[in-house]
């Protein structure tokens, strides 16, 4: 039976109050990780899991904490709420709904690898989420989970919200990290990765909130039980972040490999009156687009790289016949244009290059060349880039105009 | 023998043009002396300072530097003329200009026209089409080398 | 050692090179604008991206560390295509300046342009509009448009000034190098940025407009205006003979050197050139001379040794006194040592320098003059001049260097050189005393002559004449060793010492400081 | 005394004649070499030089030129024998200025009771006399190629003296036959040999008596001149010949001297072998048709016609050389040398031998 389980009680009042969390059985997986298990135990637990990472890369989680090595330096755990991605709000709704099991998430995390401090780096417009963090983690610290010697098992940690200054790219880990050291935000060279040279040039784990927070209920279920509400390769569920002109936007937790059709049609609640289905980004503007004739397809990591897209941070927008796609090229070529750290030549450049061209064409001055032209500088761009969002800028871009080049060829 | 022969009378032939030219320039050039107007010239000569050829348009005459539409030299100073030249006859010296639109140009320009061979590289080199070597002017004929090195000022009026 | 394959060549390097650095080693370039060997690979500019077997992106040369069997290419379509597109993106933006911009002739992106672009520009949109000439330090002008943000500029001054007054400002398409607000790069290194950038956004007002870089030569040499030593290049122009425009230094570079000066070179050094041209004697000057009345640098050394064994004969050598300075190579230094101070037991030896002046904690050190510690090392006792002691019994004066006249007041010297007989002096400068003194011999600076100088460290540094000396002048070491010959102090070893090199050796078996290590 | 006198006065009147006859055609030499070539190649040849504004085309050329090479520097090579480099010209051209003397402008002037011969001087051996100061002029050439100092001109020189040496010997033997015709070396009897008739009608010139010695005499001539197409010793535009070091007056002298060859040669040819000053038909008293009839002219309109046929023949030899010399390319100077031994030489000897043989049949 698959059922919900990060959002679970989201219905509660409240929710994020350290009592009521309590009351619903929060902290027993803190418990029984600090008391009964070993870091290694917990470690072999999340690998079991099979738990991939939820930021959009998908990289399982446990592989990414046992390449942390052992050093005398101090270990960092930093939290990615930088939810930068348009169309992606799931962290949101677990932070400000949930933030104790989140708490819980990075207790256990820590203690597994060795960690005693953690970073919460939130995006900079979560103000009142970030508060509510603070309060999450004040009433943590009043508890015992957090501070000195939590749970007399000799652990010490201690968790710090920090607060982004709005730049899309430090949703990137290692600009992230610059960001947190107090730098410009610029993402550094890999290698050497997080996991070995991080924060202050000492070993990092970073995770995306909702990873997080499925580890206390590894923890608590076990390995297997998690990795029967997924699939096997991919354990657990996913939440689905659906916007766009459908009946009831909103998050909906479902397994792995549900169909997108189902999601949009079903869950929720289908286009709005009378509209029609034209389009959906399967994972975060970043993802390719998918037209109305793909939609029929398993929301995996598996499935959606088949068909040339990709789950990213699973946020759906569905986008409605009456909407330009001129438009959407538009929207998302000034958004990665405008979000380009300037760093490296081919985003800093080739994005702006393709805002400009594609700005001229909505002015009603498109050239016949400009699609190919704007094939080209994404092709070139993607894959030459310091960080990925040169090639999460260029995959939507080409998929767009590759799918959609009628229309767009009639804009002309 | 026959070989021979025919060098002779080749040898005949070729006096035998000559002979025919100069009759035949004679006559006409007779004819003209009486006034008589023939459509036939007995020369092909101009009579130079009086009666000028048209130069062809790519013809390499003397240069002219261009300017602005404010007056000011379209050269920017950058030498690649001094550099490609070949007789090393062209010396710039290059100056600050306030416009920043601008910012260079050349404070002088200097030509040794003694020393040039009017290959007109430098006209082929300049990227800002600042000289170019069309006034159809060729006879700047001077008494002494220092009055054909040609400053801004000159090439410019 | 290990050995990796690039392009199908073999090549053998040491393990944690990276890609970029072992293909230097093989002779191979691979193209690269914000990489400087100076600083950790930044990986922005992407020029250097090579494919490398078994990775899926094309990965950066800069950054990436070669490991055993690793198969690069460098020259692959798909290399060539990458480059391509980068270049392509950086001249979408880059001003066409070339004809007006100070870096055209050694700027990388013409080069690489030259050598993988020569594309059409497909580029019809508006370019960015910026700051064209943005004052930024003492002579730096930065124009951003021309920038390529490979954040050279930044990394030089957060990492070898630590001084930090660049910085990256706003981001996207609008990111740019700036100061801060109210701040100027002021440091005693700003001459480096003008060098370290690939492009020509920071230029130097020294420089600007003033030549093309295509018309100067380049000469190794040593910057002699301080005791550091550090390694420079000499950029000059020969002068154009139909317009008689002279040969003129025009700008110095620092040259790598890891032991001494790195990458860089102190501001002195590099605006300070203006000695090799300024004021120079290029003609001998005889005020008064008895006997010959042609003097030249061939007989010079005669004209010398005849007085000086007159002198030495009739008074012993206390008779005979020398001025010398600390500008004179270790090899000039040792033959006056070996002939005056050993020979002729010659006492009265002073040193003429210029006061010291300020020192940095970096490069840049307080003493004004390139060869102090060579001078001690040979067994000089340095002492400053005093002026009686020096006239007092002296018949002959032989002096080197203009920097007398810093010392002393005109008039003072005027009235004790009065009392020598004769006064010798050899100088590379048109200097006030030079009238004090029977005749005036032009000599080579540091830049135009052979030999070796130790620095403050105590390395010691060969050098060769990077300039042609002006005129007449020669380099010391050439009379002196003339000298030696000519008096016969120790004829045998001086028949060999026909070079700098040469003397060199003698001075290693000599002095076991200047061994050969 | 008076006699002897007026006998001096009137040789004296005939030197300056010759010389100014010779010199100013000479000069006008000049003008026509230009306009004749001009003519040839379709241009107008000079025309500039003015007196007062009125150029009648390019008359005063000559003497702009003149003029000209008057006040150009004169220069000696330093380190060349500067004698001998001065004096070299002036050999050149006095041998060849001398020559003049022997040459028969008409027949017999008569003023009153005295008779004037219209020739400098008639002495019996006058082919003599002129061959020898021909072949004398080739101390000019060695001397000025030597004493300049100059390899080049050296070698030039030493081509020159080659050359002309080569074709003396074809040019005297070329006469041979002519002598052996006119049984005489006194250039007037020879004229007037030719002023008989063959078969009647003919006049008697050498050309129809020796035309074969005539067309070797011609190009041996023509050799001597040293003009193109045997312009060897000097060849301005390639080779560099004999009198490359000199300037101004001295150059203008071996100037001068070139063309008062042409001068010479075309006396020569008329005297020799067109019947110098004889007019066809016409005798001392006027024209003796041979078809009959006579018109009787007066003395001095004989003397005059007769002045006036040798002035036109002369021209007429001056023209067409320029016209040779501006038709043919240049000889090599091994078809020079094969020209001269080979062609011109045997051919002398045959026209030698037949002549005889013709003789004694």
């Amino acid at each position: 039976m698959k059922e919900k389980v990060l959002t679970e009680h989201f219905g509660l009042e409240s929710l994020y109050k350290i009592d009521v969390y309590q009351k619903q059985g929060g902290y027993r997986a803190t418990e029984k990780a600090l008391k009964k298990m070993k870091p290694a135990e917990i470690l072999e637990e999340v690998k079991k899991a099979n738990l991939r990472g939820r930021g959009g890369a998908g990289f399982p989680a446990g592989v990414k904490w046992s390449f942390v090595p052992e050093t005398d330096k101090p270990k960092y755990l930093c939290v990615n709420a930088d939810e930068g991605e348009p169309g992606t709000f799931k962290d949101r709704y677990i932070m400000s709904h949930n933030p104790h099991m989140l708490l819980e998430g990075i207790i256990i995390t820590s203690f597994c690898v060795g960690i005693s401090a953690a970073f919460i780096y939130i995006r900079g417009e979560y103000e009142a989420i970030a508060l509510r963090l603070e309060q999450a983690i004040s009433e943590a610290y009043e508890k015992g989970f957090l501070g000195k010697n939590i749970l007399e098992s000799g652990f010490d940690l201690d968790v710090y919200v920090h607060r982004g200054a709005g730049a899309y790219i430090c949703g990137e880990e290692t600009a992230l990290l610059e960001s947190l050291e107090g730098k410009r935000g610029n993402p550094r060279l890999k290698p050497p990765f997080p996991a070995s040279v991080g924060l202050w040039q000492c070993p990092t784990v970073i995770n995306n909130v909702e990873t997080i927070s499925n580890i206390s209920h590894i923890i608590l279920n076990g390995a297997e039980w998690f990795v029967k509400q997924g699939l096997p390769k991919d354990g657990g569920t996913r939440i689905f972040g659906v916007s766009g002109m459908v009946k009831n936007p909103g998050i909906y937790e479902l397994p792995l490999g549900t169909s997108l059709k189902d999601i949009i049609f079903k869950h929720a609640g289908g286009m709005k009156e009378g509209k029609k289905l034209k389009a959906v980004i399967p994972g975060g503007m970043s993802a390719p687009i998918l037209t109305a004739d793909e939609v029929d397809i398993k929301m995996d990591f598996d499935s959606l790289v088949e068909a040339n897209s990709m789950l990213g941070s699973a946020a759906i927008i569905v986008i409605d016949d009456k909407t330009s796609i001129l438009d959407v090229l538009k929207v998302v070529a000034k958004f990665y244009s405008h979000e380009s750290c300037g760093q490296c030549t081919p985003c800093r450049i080739g994005n702006s290059w393709i805002n400009k061209i594609v700005k001229r064409i909505a002015e009603g001055k498109g050239k016949k060349e400009d699609l190919d032209s704007i094939l080209r500088l994404a092709s070139n761009i993607e894959g030459n880039t310091l960080c990925p969002l040169g090639d999460a800028a260029a995959m939507p871009i080409v998929s767009i105009t590759k799918k959609f080049r009628k229309e767009l060829e009639s804009k002309l | 023998m026959i070989k021979a022969l025919g060098y002779f009378i080749e040898i005949i032939r070729g006096i035998l043009i000559t002979t025919r030219h100069f009759v035949v320039n004679l006559f006409f050039h007779i004819l003209k002396v009486l006034g008589i107007k023939t459509k036939r010239k007995g020369a092909v000569t101009i009579q130079y300072p009086e009666q000028k050829k048209e130069v062809a348009s790519r013809h390499r005459s003397l240069h002219r530097l261009m300017t602005r539409k404010d007056g000011k030299p379209r050269c920017v100073a950058c030498m690649l003329c001094v550099t490609v030249c070949p007789s090393e006859c062209i010396y710039v010296e290059a100056a600050e200009d306030p416009d920043l639109e601008i910012q260079k140009y050349p404070a002088k320009f200097i030509i040794d026209l003694g020393r040039c061979c009017f290959c007109g590289f430098c006209v082929e080199a300049c990227p800002e089409d600042a000289i170019r070597m069309d006034t159809g002017n060729v006879d700047f004929a001077e008494y002494s080398q220092q009055d054909l090195i040609y400053d801004l000022d000159k090439l410019i009026g | 050692m290990i050995k990796i394959f690039i392009d199908e060549q073999q090549v053998e390097v040491e393990e944690g090179m990276t890609v970029l650095k072992a293909a230097e080693r093989a002779g191979i370039h691979i193209p690269h604008l914000c990489y400087h060997p100076a600083f950790p690979p930044e990986g922005s500019c992407r020029m250097c991206l090579v494919e490398i077997e078994g990775f899926p992106k094309l990965e950066l040369a800069c950054s990436t560390v070669v490991k055993e069997d690793m198969k690069i290419s460098i020259k692959s379509a798909r290399v060539v295509e990458a480059r391509k597109a980068v270049l392509e993106f950086l001249l979408a933006e880059h001003p066409l300046d070339c004809p007006i911009c100070d870096k055209a002739g050694d700027c990388k992106l013409q080069d690489y342009y030259d050598e993988y672009g020569l594309f059409e520009s497909k580029f019809s949109e508006t370019k960015e509009k910026r700051e064209k000439k943005l004052k930024i330090g003492k002579t730096l002008i930065l124009d951003q448009e021309r920038c390529i943000l490979c954040t050279r500029c930044v990394r030089f001054l957060k990492e070898v000034t630590k001084t930090q007054e660049l910085g990256v400002f706003h981001r996207g398409i609008d990111a740019e190098v700036n100061i801060y607000e109210g701040a100027a790069v002021l440091n005693n290194y700003t001459g480096n940025l003008a060098q370290i950038c690939p492009v020509g956004a920071i230029t130097d007002e020294d420089f600007r407009f003033k030549t093309r870089s295509w018309f100067l030569k380049e000469g190794e040499s040593i910057c002699p205006l301080c005791s550091r030593g550090c390694n420079i290049l000499i950029e000059y122009h020969p002068g154009f003979p139909r317009f008689e425009v002279p040969r003129r230094a025009y700008r110095i570079k620092a040259r790598e050197n890891p032991e001494v000066n790195g990458f860089w070179v102190c501001d002195r050094g590099k605006y300070g050139y203006s000695y090799l041209e300024e004021g120079r004697a290029d003609k001998i000057i005889l005020n008064k001379i008895e006997g010959k009345d042609v003097l030249t640098w061939e007989n010079i050394s005669e004209y010398l040794g005849e007085k000086i064994k007159r002198v030495s004969s009739a008074k012993k050598t206390s008779g005979i006194a020398l001025v010398l300075h600390t500008w004179l190579s270790n090899e000039e230094l040792f033959l006056i040592h070996k002939i005056f101070r050993k020979g002729l037991k010659v006492k009265k030896i002073f040193f003429a320098d210029l006061p010291q002046g300020e020192a940095d904690e970096y490069l840049l050190t307080s003493e004004t003059s390139p060869n102090r510690r060579g001078a001690q090392e040979i067994g000089f006792d340095i002492k400053a001049v005093n002026l009686d002691a020096l006239a007092k019994g002296t018949d002959f004066l032989l002096a080197f260097g203009p920097f007398l006249s810093g010392l002393f007041s005109l008039k003072a010297l005027k009235e004790v050189l009065s009392k020598v007989k004769r006064k010798v002096l050899i100088s590379s400068y048109l200097n006030e005393v030079n009238s004090l003194f029977d005749i005036v011999i032009p000599a080579a600076l540091i830049a135009e002559k052979e030999g070796s100088l130790t620095n403050v460290d105590g390395v010691i540094q060969s050098f060769k004449p990077a300039l042609e000396p002006p005129g007449e002048s020669l380099p010391e070491w050439k009379v002196l060793a003339d000298l030696g010959k000519e008096l016969g102090t120790d004829s045998k070893l001086f028949e060999d010492l026909n070079s700098p090199g040469a003397i060199l050796g003698e001075m290693g078996k000599e002095i076991p400081f200047f061994k050969k290590k | 005394m008076t006699e002897t006198l007026t006998e001096m006065l009137i040789i004296f009147i005939k030197i300056v004649c010759a010389l100014v006859w010779f010199l100013l055609l000479t000069l006008y030499l000049t003008w026509l070499e230009r306009k004749e070539s001009a003519l040839i190649q379709d241009r107008l040849g000079a025309n500039r030089a003015s007196i007062f504004g009125i150029r009648i085309i390019g008359l005063f050329q000559p003497f702009a030129d003149a003029i000209k090479m008057i006040f150009k520097e004169d220069f000696v090579p330093s380190f060349s024998r500067k004698f001998l480099h001065t004096i070299a010209p002036f050999i050149s051209f006095f041998f060849v200025a001398i020559t003049i003397a022997a040459i028969p402008f008409g027949d017999i002037l008569r003023i009153g009771n005295r008779t004037i011969n219209l020739q400098i001087l008639d002495f019996n051996v006058g082919l003599l006399f002129v061959l020898a100061m021909l072949s004398l002029g080739i101390y000019g050439i060695i001397l000025s190629g030597w004493a300049s100092n100059n390899r080049y001109t050296l070698t030039g020189g030493l081509r020159g003296v080659a050359q002309v040496i080569s074709y003396e010997v074809a040019l005297g033997l070329s006469l041979i036959g002519l002598i052996m015709v006119y049984p005489s070396l006194r250039l007037s009897s020879i004229v007037l040999y030719q002023g008989e008739l063959l078969f009647g009608f003919l006049p008697k010139w050498g050309i129809f008596l020796q035309p074969l010695g005539f067309l070797v005499f011609m190009f041996a001539a023509l050799a001597e001149t040293k003009r193109v197409p045997f312009d060897l010793p000097e060849g301005e535009s390639e080779i560099i010949g004999f009198f490359t070091e000199y300037s101004g007056l001295k150059w203008g002298l071996f100037m001068m001297t070139d063309f008062m060859e042409i001068i010479i040669v075309s006396t020569l040819l008329t005297t020799l072998f067109f019947g110098g000053w004889q007019v066809p038909w016409l005798a001392s008293d006027g024209f003796h048709f041979p078809w009959g009839g006579e018109l009787m002219l007066p003395h001095l309109v004989v003397v005059l016609l007769q002045v006036a046929a040798f002035n036109i023949k002369v021209f007429f030899f001056c023209w067409l050389q320029i016209l040779i010399r501006w038709t043919y390319p240049r000889f090599r100077y091994d078809q020079v040398m094969d020209l001269g031994w080979k062609l011109l030489v045997p051919l002398s000897l045959v026209n030698i031998i037949g002549t005889g043989i013709i003789m004694t049949i």
